[in-house]
């Protein structure tokens, strides 16, 4: 499916996304409220079948925390970047999409871990790779700890 | 055979600690495993026991600096994390990368991705319990480790990729020892079926051992040798070229078996492929510069770049997030491990003991890949 | 046939065997083929490769001159903050006030030999040295000075 | 014809000197049990050590390595290093193990190996015991290592221990059958449980030359089964050191892990003894037909130097197995002895039958 092709079908799904097109995949922002319904349906759509979640982030900017989903799709070979901002800083809540792509279970621990977004309806939310005792989420721009060194 | 109820973990299962320290877990692995007799009901991979947190120290590295970094990722090819990393700051800085240094990267990626696999061969049979094989795969490997140190001046984690080409000329005698250790290893490479590959007791051990559906594999995002045994083209070289591997004739290596018999056999065809790119490539490289110029202090534009590469392991991304400053504001690495790794249990689920060690062995886990 | 199928699958698998062992019989009977480099007797022979990073070192001439101006370029280049450069004022004969270095400090613990400080530098005034046998008894005894006492400034390198 | 180096007539000599100093039946006795006794155990303590030595050259070759080559002369008193580092170890007992069981083990296991080397006929007319069931004591006694095995496994405490012992057990007791039933196709030929009168039979030509197919093919089934039986590679399920670390020596340290590893080791000469024992003509020198001067000059080479060329080369050929195959599964494992195995030499038991009743063993 091309560039055009994807907007337009996106519109169809999610009518309040917006697009960014400077990268080199396309770029949609949806709404935290209904983005579990809309991966689902860019999952299951047979015409969009994103079905490879090769790449799964979060970025800490100054207002909000913006997961990043790396979509594409093994029959049609499109990709897509899904982005969703968390404006809430102190407690960012997003929904798991473990359910829809099964390798999204270890990668929101990761986000989870490092990053702070608890992911609703995870099946085994726990760190994954700091200790089960650790304060802080290592990736926020504003963690401190006092091991760090400047160099 | 165990039914899908006998599945269900409770209180008072056998439940053994394979790793963090284990001789078959490949570095610190930690894998707790509810077992039936013999028989694994559940597992729960436990990482982070060598996180080095790559990506928080690459924040305040330089985008020349954070290159070498990556070479600790996946240590077995260095080489191509960096290439990733480079071709990253190019794609986004918009750098043209001499002729002579991107075959020179595709050389080095490809004697990189061939040292890996013969370690990987190695390490199989070691897991499966046959010693000598270790020792035949580091024959050529030692060779190659030799070459590398000639040119690049290091024998694993090399740093030699810069953004805009490579860091130095190819050693003179470059050439002459790359044809020998090729010739050599084509004839050497009939030893590794005999020793193993045709071994019955090898074959019983894999084949029907470990099966990964192809839905799986997608859905656990699974890539490389790993994905490709379960019959998904994922191979980036074909599907995204970089670096003038458009130009080159190999074959993706696809099988359907999902188990882990297919994904040696992955393996095995993708020495002779890289053989195949080496011959390709090892008289026909370009006179001209090995770097392209480029400023001191490199700056990214604002913007968020991806960049992906296939190592010997799978699909590696390199997700930067620029401000337009010296350093990234955010890096991803997107390792091929992590996405494998989160598969074992699929996988393994049903297997004997012996088993999870030839599973573990054929994904070909590499730790610090998958912790960063 | 049942039969003559379980007879074939014994008769192939005692042949993969037998290939195997042959394989290994053959090295066996072959000491020659042997790669083991036996190291610490070898060590004269041994040669390493010209451009292998095991150190780095700075060059001095005769007269105990280095080509180091005191730049700082492989401090900002060090992603691990493994070089720490000290420099003094030098009044030049003609009355000038010039930055010298005064200590090159060159921390080897730390260092992970990823050649950016010697391609920084723009005087060639470092380079890596073949050496690789950094074991020593001592932790402080890997913080290295690399310029020599009383050492000077190559004359027309700037 | 009595060699001036044989080992009978030394024995003989001892024995008659002990006599004439003591005199009392008793005393002679005792005595001598005691020097068979120190002389045994010295005897397979140098016997691990060459072992030793012996596996890592052959695994180094075959690696194309060199193996250990420093400490002594071509690096022999290697494994007389290793040997003292283990003396000095501490030999931990874990807290929670089962301390009488966990210490008892490694002794029960030494104990069973150095009550088997009795029968074994080491030269003409040198045997510690030559008891009328020699090959029947082997394999009843035998069989009380696994008991060594399952208690270490269990005592200490430890999950892979105990898994290794499992499969040690299963395994022991299916490729017991095996090796019964290829001891016993032997046994159909001679007619004797007897070793000393096993060896006698093969004077004019070993049992694997004379029993035709049936001996070959049950030659081949006792190397196989007894690899198993002493738990070593590809059959070495029990230590698998990829999958269990160790197995059932996990806890074990110092002292009590070099027993565990004597002990391997004098398995493995007894099997491999056994082998030529039955199948090679033990000490019974080389033969061929009529020819008498090739015939004398095998005689001349001591008896002593046969049996031990013959264990060594069936050593040599376990040795071989470890260092070229990958480690089989448990289940596949137990599938090799009662699907192949076992049917296989139960065939060959009946085939071996009509050989002796229609009496080709000549």
């Amino acid at each position: 499916m091309s560039r055009e092709e994807l907007k337009q079908r996106l519109s169809e799904i999610c009518p309040s996304v917006t697009f960014d097109e400077t990268g080199e995949f396309l770029m949609a922002f949806f709404t935290p409220d209904v983005f579990l319904t809309q991966m689902k349906e860019l999952r299951c759509a047979t015409d969009l079948n994103f079905d490879y979640l090769f790449c799964m982030t979060a970025i800490d900017w100054k207002d909000n925390f913006t997961a990043v989903y790396h979509l594409s799709s093994t029959p049609f070979r499109h990709a897509l970047v899904v982005k969703v901002k968390l404006t809430d800083k102190e407690n960012p809540v997003l929904d798991s999409v473990a359910g829809i792509w099964k390798g999204a279970n270890f990668l929101e621990r990761e986000v989870y871990d490092l990053m702070g977004i608890r992911f609703n309806g995870h099946p085994d939310l726990r760190r994954l790779i700091l200790e089960d005792d650790w304060i802080g989420h290592p990736l926020r721009k504003d963690y401190a700890d006092e091991n760090m060194i400047e160099l | 055979m165990l039914i899908e109820e006998d599945y269900i973990t409770e209180e008072g299962d056998f439940v053994v600690n394979i790793g963090p320290q284990h001789p078959a877990t490949h570095g610190v692995l930690h894998l707790k495993v509810w077992l039936d007799g013999e028989t694994i009901k559940h597992i729960e991979p436990h990482i982070g026991y060598i996180h080095r947190s790559i990506e928080k120290m690459s924040e305040s590295l330089s985008y020349r600096q954070f290159i070498y970094v990556t070479s600790r990722m996946d240590y077995l090819s260095a080489h191509i994390n960096n290439q990733a990393c480079a071709l990253t700051v190019e794609k986004a800085m918009q750098i043209e990368v001499p002729q002579r240094a991107k075959v020179i990267r595709v050389l080095m990626a490809e004697l990189n991705r061939l040292t890996s696999h013969m370690l990987w061969w190695g390490c199989t049979g070691l897991d499966l319990g046959a010693v000598s094989p270790f020792f035949f795969a580091f024959r050529e490997r030692e060779i190659i480790n030799e070459l590398m140190e000639d040119t690049c001046g290091a024998r694993l984690t090399m740093n030699y990729m810069v953004p805009g080409g490579v860091m130095a000329d190819l050693h003179p005698d470059f050439q002459r020892k790359v044809k020998e250790v090729i010739a050599q290893f084509k004839v050497n490479i009939h030893e590794y079926d005999q020793l193993l590959s045709d071994n019955v007791i090898f074959q019983e051990r894999v084949k029907g051992v470990g099966y990964l559906s192809k839905e799986d594999a997608i859905s656990f995002g699974c890539s490389g040798p790993t994905a490709r045994g379960s019959g998904i083209s994922c191979d980036i070289r074909k599907l995204y070229p970089y670096d003038g591997y458009e130009n080159l004739k190999f074959d993706e290596i696809i099988e359907q078996g999902g188990d882990c018999w297919a994904r040696y056999k992955v393996r095995i065809a993708e020495m002779h492929q890289s053989m195949s790119i080496i011959d390709q490539l090892i008289d026909n490289i370009p006179e001209g510069d090995f770097q392209a110029k480029t400023k001191a202090v490199l700056k990214l534009p604002k913007g968020e770049f991806y960049q992906r590469v296939e190592t010997a392991r799978g699909e590696l991304g390199v997700f930067i997030v620029s401000e337009g400053g010296t350093t990234p504001y955010r890096i991803k690495y997107r390792s091929p491990n992590f996405s494998n790794l989160s598969a074992l249990p699929t996988m393994a689920k049903g297997c004997k003991i012996g088993d999870l060690v030839a599973i573990m062995s054929t994904i070909d886990l590499v730790i610090p890949d998958v912790d960063r | 046939m049942f039969i003559t199928e379980y007879f074939k699958t014994i008769f192939r698998s005692v042949k993969s065997l037998l290939t195997g062992m042959r394989l290994t019989g053959y090295y066996f009977t072959h000491p020659s083929k042997t790669l083991t480099q036996e190291y610490p007797d070898n060590r004269k022979e041994l040669k390493l490769a010209d451009r292998f990073r095991g150190e780095v070192v700075m060059p001095h001439t005769e007269a105990n001159e280095h080509r180091c101006t005191g730049c700082q370029a492989c401090e900002l280049a060090c992603p691990n903050g493994t070089i720490k450069i000290i420099t003094k004022q030098e009044i030049l004969p003609d009355g000038k006030k010039k930055k010298r270095l005064d200590t090159m400090i060159y921390n080897l613990s730390m260092c992970t030999f990823c050649n950016l400080c010697i391609v920084a530098c723009p005087s060639d005034a470092i380079t890596m040295s073949q050496d690789f046998e950094h074991s020593v008894l001592d932790r402080s005894k890997l913080r290295k000075i690399l310029n020599k006492p009383d050492s000077k400034l190559m004359e027309g390198v700037e | 014809m009595t060699l001036l180096y044989s080992l009978s007539g030394l024995s003989y000599h001892i024995q008659s000197w002990l006599t004439r100093l003591l005199g009392n039946t008793m005393a002679v006795l005792v005595s001598e049990m005691v020097i068979v006794g120190l002389c045994l155990i010295g005897f397979l303590v140098l016997l691990s050590f060459t072992l030793g030595y012996m596996e890592r050259r052959v695994a180094a070759f075959m690696q194309l390595r060199l193996g250990p080559n420093r400490v002594g002369p071509k690096g022999t008193l290697q494994i007389i290093a290793d040997t003292i580092k283990l003396l000095f170890k501490e030999g931990l007992t874990p807290t929670n193990a089962d301390k009488f069981m966990f210490n008892l083990a490694p002794y029960i296991m030494i104990i069973t190996t150095m009550l088997v080397t009795a029968p074994l006929a080491f030269a003409r007319n040198f045997q510690i015991w030559d008891l009328n069931i020699g090959v029947f004591y082997v394999s009843a006694v035998s069989s009380i290592s696994v008991i060594g095995i399952l208690m270490a496994g269990w005592s200490s405490n430890n999950k892979y221990s105990l898994l290794g012992a499992m499969r040690s057990g299963a395994q022991i007791v299916s490729y017991e059958l095996s090796i019964g039933l290829s001891l016993i196709s032997i046994v159909i030929l001679t007619g004797s449980l007897r070793i000393s009168d096993i060896v006698m039979s093969q004077q004019n030509g070993w049992w694997i030359f004379k029993g035709h197919l049936p001996a070959l093919i049950a030659f081949v089934i006792f190397i196989v089964a007894s690899t198993a039986e002493i738990n070593r590679a590809p059959f070495d399920l029990a230590e698998a050191e990829q999958e269990l670390t160790a197995g059932f020596h996990t806890e074990y340290a110092g002292m009590k892990f070099a027993m565990f590893l004597l002990s391997e080791y004098v398995n493995l000469f007894i099997v491999s003894a056994l082998a030529a024992t039955l199948f090679l003509g033990g000490w019974m020198p080389f033969h061929i037909g009529s020819w008498s001067g090739f015939n004398h000059v095998m005689d001349f080479i001591p008896s002593s130097l046969w049996f031990m060329g013959k264990t060594f080369f069936v050593i040599f050929i376990i040795m071989w197995f470890r260092w070229t195959f990958p480690r089989l599964r448990v289940d596949q494992l137990l599938n090799l002895e009662w699907k192949y195995l076992l049917p296989i030499s139960m065939l060959n038991v009946l085939l071996m039958t009509l050989v002796a009743l229609l009496g080709w063993h000549g």
